[in-house]
């Protein structure tokens, strides 16, 4: 066959020759289309010596499916621009066509690694568009298993941070010590990571024996164990130094950018829901709210140790709980059919991640007219524009992991 | 229709292959050793004879490659056994005793897998990258001494040489690198180069001292020189170039904390993101054939190399006894030999099986014998490794050398499982401003020593 | 209940008001006009007696007949949460200024808003989608969006297509792919 | 972190080789199996009873209850008909097919959906509140709906649910034990070609079984 041949058949795609240049720029991160706002105009125009490196959606250390453009200049990350909506599944839109005990469900995965706060502010919120008083043993009980679970979820983001940092070992100590808070949740709520134990009025499940004797088998040593496992990073001079000065965050910038949850109380400002705004029964408990970095700023280094401190705080209160746990019903009582007379109601609570609200409204149907999630992630992954411009590629793992996102619900 | 042809057809598969096998066996085979033998046996050996050391390197060749993917498969199998016990978990446990051909089921599976060159990339740079790498790090097995005496290559300027080989691994990272069309695997080559030119610095620097005192660049000196008690081994002369060529050495075979190259929470892969097939079986390889280079050869400069850390001789000779040496001739037995061989076993198994059956009279006669016919092969083969560990000293070398390297590797292994990895400028900066001053002082308190001590 | 935010909110803002100050549980609500916005926001987190220093939230809430925006903030001088509902905007093109000024965290709040609803805050430099792909044209959170299996709630016959034809003016911005050369 | 350089490091090192001899935490699935809380209610499974037969009645209440709407219920009502009465008719690649149709942005027509086709419910809203939206006047409710429509649409079934209360299996329960209620428009149902087939069936049963208890010919109704 001659070169000039007419052929008729489509070129197959081993063929070399079917790259063009203009191809071979699809895989840049560059959008193929016009810049829609001035920002996306500004961060999508290179000068000289920059590119733009893709993180994500597929990447080992975005903890899900974020995608991150990085424009860098050598390894220095001039600008970013997070990218969202991978994860979207449109829970809002499902909550409003859902009844109210359905809430309970879809609101579960949001936040899957601490699942049972995803519950507790729409039930709250619910509790109040209904007037419905829960029961002191029931709110004993949701205090007792949500604080269990923010250690869970403190001690497994100590395990990303040193994940994403390189260490290989430390996620697999906190996956045993979450395995053995998740199995004891189990035992009263029967599952190990979506619980589904909240309801409206109280809790699903009364205390039983093999919770109590499991909880008690891990108390007993908890303490010891998590500081045995942390000890692997907080004496060790690499992981300190990557971590000290790296995204520094002052208290007043935490605030103006919406940050809450241990962000911010690590730049120093002691904004915790469970004292701000006390619910459930915490005003009658002990603790502390833990602070660190006030004055000279928080860095990814305080975020982490910020977390250890509220770790030994949620088990002075799990502590107390089992004291102070009073008997009674578990349930209030209500129709099987919720329908709340028309109202609006806001219901936040202190997820291991910041203030997780719930905003209601009802039209005195089964069904809320409108729901609006409010997710600390999602407030908190905004600081990544902030904290990384100007450090290294290798510093926006140490930044971003100490912002501890799950994209479950962010993406909502 | 002959005879031939119907026996021919009767046949079965089976026979089919083994009657033409046999052919050639009792008819083709006898023909081809005659001519062999006769004809060009005495040419080769005269070929071999006449350039025995070109001989002698390419069996050393043959040897060091064929060496060099049983020691990565070890290596593999240490790295995920031993860190998965120290993460609490069990690690690979399905394909052999404790998933000891994991590692060899891995390298079958990553031969067999699509070898997939992605659009935009430079193809015969990719393809020819990872041999490059994968060349260099079997090179320098080229001039390392095993034992006494089982060296490729005794070079006089072996150090050297050491050097200058593995410092071409990072042009082959670099084009792998480059070459992917990916700026993950771009970042990750520039990374490589950086880091490995920068630590190769403090890495020479710091064997100076060594050099100095060995007043010899040949491995095989070097690890002579060592001989005797563990005092003498280089590292108690030499404490500061031991440690900093350790940590050289760490950063230059991209082995945690200095895995910048390929950190995978940052740029996925370094280099090898792209690679798949036996194009990344090579890099990754390589990585672990570096992973034993640098544990031989801190093994051999600082160590001891295949010097058994007690001189036995000496102990002995401290109790006024004379140095063992075994010159065991089986043939002077004579007739005593076939004898020892088929009544030493049978009266040892029976003396081993009768403790087992006098203590508990419910032990059946033949679990008895089992056990004492088990416990006696423990012993024989303990017996006869003595005696071949005395006998033969390269086999001590070799022995003292793999359990010394294996040590070394486990510690490798160990600190990848406990530490994160460091910031990449951190690294540069910890290269030379501290490695780099501590290796010239090294360098100036071993000189300064040595002429105080000769004038 | 907190009664003495009400008083005071009534006598700093009673001019901006535009419907009485409610409160139920642990919430005090106020409406105000979208234009009063960031000037209302602000007066509420300067003012030494109010301090509201923490935006919990900002949503966006389609009634079926026009658009709102909604606040939660917080404040340490006061147990109560309080609620600015900025009310009365026309569904066909709700516009609201941006808070972005006083709160830079509001920023993907409002973008998400915009995403879902439609509504356009004037001075958010980044208003782009943020959920949905930048091709996608309709609003998902507002009302006549329909849902497959809506079939019962929907006044109109049978299954709508999930895009809905109302887009308001200048809500999108054209997408053009770029063509790949033949 | 102390004042000796390295000593952070040295100690995490101890700690990996402590670890190293400890007791291992994996479980070898499957040769063993971990344990399941007793309250775990992950597994989803149509029971069967002592018969074999199974013990689903058909209640709709889990097709109700199922917040994704996964569950469809199909089955035969009292009169013989095939109905799916929650949930269209479908597979799922059914489903995927026509919702990639639908958000393609062209209307679609769908004959699954050809029953759930919506009605004006004004007509319905005014029964229940001349009955005070009480559950308890059931069966008056769906007469003078029947009368209103003529039959009973689903989307009004439907909607009387959601406004009463009353949970859709006892209202579709309540409907198809009365003869005189019906599903489909009175000129459908009389034309019905693919009801006939069912009812020869059950009539061919109904035979066998007079002939087997001594009935001269047909059944006494």
């Amino acid at each position: 066959m001659t070169p000039n041949a007419q052929t008729h058949q489509h070129p197959s795609l081993d063929d070399p020759r079917i790259m063009l240049d203009d191809q071979i720029g699809q895989f840049e991160a560059v959008p193929p289309y016009p810049p829609r706002t001035e920002r996306e105009a500004e961060f999508y125009s290179l000068r000289d010596g920059e590119m733009f490196v893709n993180m994500g959606p597929q990447h080992p250390s975005t903890h899900g499916v974020l995608r991150v453009v990085l424009k860098i200049n050598g390894e220095q990350v001039v600008d970013l621009d997070p990218v969202l909506g991978y994860l979207h599944r449109g829970v809002e839109k499902l909550c409003e066509n859902s009844d109210y005990h359905h809430i309970i469900s879809q609101v579960d995965p949001l936040e899957y690694v601490s699942s049972l706060f995803m519950e507790w502010a729409p039930v709250m919120a619910f509790e109040k568009l209904l007037d419905v008083e829960v029961p002191r043993r029931a709110e004993y009980i949701r205090v007792l298993t949500g604080e269990l679970l923010r250690v869970s979820s403190h001690v497994l983001f100590q395990g990303f941070m040193a994940l994403d940092l390189g260490g290989l070992t430390p996620i697999l100590y906190s996956f045993i010590e979450r395995d053995e808070i998740v199995e004891t949740l189990a035992a009263i709520t029967g599952q190990r990571m979506l619980f589904n134990y909240f309801r409206v009025g109280g809790v699903n499940g009364d205390l039983n024996h093999e919770f109590m004797s499991r909880l008690g088998d891990w108390m007993s040593r908890a303490t010891k164990q998590v500081e045995a496992n942390v000890g692997l990073l907080n004496e060790n001079e690499i992981f300190v130094r990557r971590m000290r000065g790296v995204g520094v965050l002052d208290g007043d910038t935490a605030l103006r950018m919406g940050a809450s949850g241990p962000n911010l109380r690590a730049s120093g400002v002691p904004f915790d829901v469970r004292r701000a705004h006390p619910y459930s029964v915490y005003p009658e408990l002990e603790f502390d709210i833990p602070t660190r970095g006030a004055g000279r700023g928080g860095d990814s280094l305080d975020r982490y140790l910020l977390r250890q401190d509220e770790v030994r705080e949620s088990l002075r209160i799990i502590d107390q709980c089992l004291h102070n746990m009073p008997d009674g019903p578990i349930t209030a009582r209500l129709p099987r059919l919720l329908r709340p007379r028309p109202g609006r109601a806001w219901a936040a609570v202190e997820a291991p991640r910041g203030l997780y609200g719930i905003y209601a409204i009802s039209d005195g149907t089964d069904q809320p007219f409108r729901m609006k999630i409010h997710d600390p992630s999602f407030v908190n992954l905004q600081l990544v524009g902030l904290l990384m411009k100007n450090n290294l590629i290798a510093d926006t793992m140490a930044v971003m992991s100490s912002l501890d996102p799950i994209m479950g619900g962010i993406d909502k | 229709m002959t005879t031939p042809n119907r026996a021919w057809g009767n046949l079965t598969l089976t026979g089919k292959v083994i009657i033409p096998l046999l052919f050639l066996l009792f008819v083709v085979g006898p023909i081809l050793t005659y001519l062999l033998v006769t004809v060009v046996g005495p040419w080769l050996m005269d070929l071999f004879n006449s350039n025995l050391a070109i001989v002698r390197f390419v069996v050393a060749i043959g040897g060091v490659l064929l060496f060099s993917i049983p020691a990565a498969f070890i290596i593999i199998y240490m790295e995920l056994k031993v860190i998965a016990f120290m993460n609490l978990r069990i690690g690979p446990d399905r394909v052999g005793p404790k998933g000891a051909l994991h590692s060899l089921v891995a390298g079958l599976k990553v031969l067999t897998k699509e070898d997939f060159t992605p659009t935009g990339a430079d193809s015969i740079v990719f393809t020819w990258a990872p041999v490059l790498v994968f060349l260099t790090a079997v090179m320098t097995f080229l001039v390392i001494p095993f034992g006494p005496g089982l060296v490729g290559q005794d070079l006089n300027i072996g150090l050297l040489y050491m050097f200058a080989v593995g410092g071409m691994s990072v042009v082959g990272l670099l084009l792998a690198g480059w070459s992917s069309y990916n700026k993950y695997s771009l970042l990750g080559g520039l990374r490589a180069a950086a880091q490995v030119v920068s630590y190769e610095i403090p890495l020479t620097l710091s064997v100076v001292g060594l050099i100095l005192l060995a007043g010899t660049m040949s491995l095989n000196s070097i690890a002579d020189a060592q001989a005797g008690w563990f005092t003498d081994w280089y590292v108690f002369r030499q404490p500061l170039g031991a440690l900093i060529f350790f940590i050289a050495a760490t950063a230059e075979a991209n082995r945690t904390p200095f895995d910048m190259s390929e950190a995978d929470s940052e740029i996925v892969a370094g280099f090898a993101t792209e690679y798949s097939g036996m194009r990344f079986g090579f890099l990754f390889f390589a990585e672990y054939v570096n992973v034993f280079i640098i544990s031989a050869l801190l093994t051999t400069f600082f160590f001891g190399a295949w010097n058994a850390p007690i001189d036995i001789n000496a102990v002995l000779a401290a109790f006024g006894l004379a140095p063992i040496a075994v010159a065991l001739d089986p043939g002077s037995l004579g007739i005593g030999l076939p004898i020892l061989i088929g009544v030493v076993p049978v009266v040892l198994t029976l003396v081993f099986a009768a403790p087992f059956f006098l203590a508990r009279s419910s032990t059946p006669a033949w679990q008895a014998l089992l056990l004492g016919f088990m416990l006696f092969n423990l012993v024989a083969i303990g017996a006869l490794f003595l005696l071949a560990y005395i006998g033969w000293p390269w086999l001590a070398g070799l022995v003292w050398f793999f359990l010394k390297s294996f040590a070394f590797v486990f510690v490798f292994v160990w600190m990848r499982g406990t530490f994160p990895r460091v910031r990449v400028d951190q690294l540069m900066g910890f290269a030379w401003k501290w490695l780099l001053p501590a290796s010239l002082l090294n360098l100036f308190v071993t000189a300064a020593a040595i002429i105080i001590v000769k004038s | 209940m907190d009664r003495s935010l009400r008083t005071r909110l009534e006598a700093r803002f009673a001019d901006r008001l535009t419907g009485p100050v409610r409160q139920r549980h642990d919430a005090t609500e106020i409406r105000v006009r979208p234009a009063d916005v960031v000037e209302v926001l602000r007066a509420l987190h300067d003012d030494a007696e109010l301090e509201f220093v923490v935006l919990a939230d900002l949503c966006g809430v389609d009634t079926g007949t026009h658009m709102q925006v909604v606040y939660h903030l917080w404040s340490a001088k006061t147990p109560d949460w309080l609620r600015i509902i900025a009310d009365g905007m026309p569904r066909e093109d709700p516009r609201c200024p941006s808070l972005t000024g006083l709160w830079p965290g509001a920023e993907w709040m409002e973008r998400e808003t915009y995403d879902m609803f439609g509504i356009i805050f004037e001075g958010n430099r980044d208003l782009r989608r943020i959920y949905m792909p930048p091709d996608y044209t309709s609003f998902p959170l507002r009302k006549d969006f329909y849902l497959a299996d809506d079939a019962a709630r929907s006044p109109g016959g049978g299954v709508r297509h999930m895009e809905q034809t109302h887009v308001p003016a200048q809500a999108t911005p054209r997408v053009v792919r770029r063509t790949v050369k033949a | 972190m102390s004042f000796i350089p390295g000593i952070g490091l040295v100690r995490g090192m101890g700690l990996t080789l402590r670890r190293f001899f400890q007791p291992k935490a994996t479980i070898r699935w499957p040769e063993e199996k971990a344990d399941v809380a007793p309250k775990f209610r992950g597994r989803l499974q149509l029971l069967y009873d002592e018969y074999g037969t199974l013990k689903c009645e058909t209640c709709f209440q889990c097709a109700q209850a199922c917040p994704i709407e996964c569950i469809d219920m199909g089955g035969m009502d009292t009169k013989g008909r095939f109905h799916v009465h929650w949930g269209p008719p479908e597979t799922y690649g059914e489903r995927r097919e026509e919702s990639a149709l639908r958000r393609s942005g062209r209307p679609v027509a769908d004959p699954a959906y050809a029953r759930f086709e919506t009605v004006d419910l004004a007509a319905v809203d005014e029964i229940l509140e001349a009955h005070d939206y009480d559950p308890r006047d059931l069966l008056a409710i769906l007469e003078e709906t029947q009368a209103a429509y003529g039959y009973l649409p689903v989307a009004a079934l439907k909607h009387i649910s959601r406004i009463t209360g009353a949970w859709y299996a006892t209202i579709y329960g309540a409907a198809t034990s009365y003869r005189h209620l019906r599903f489909e428009p009175p000129e459908v149902e009389a034309a019905a070609p693919a009801g006939e087939g069912q009812r020869s069936v059950e009539a061919g049963y109904r035979s066998a079984l007079d002939a087997a208890l001594g009935y001269a010919s047909g059944h006494p109704n």
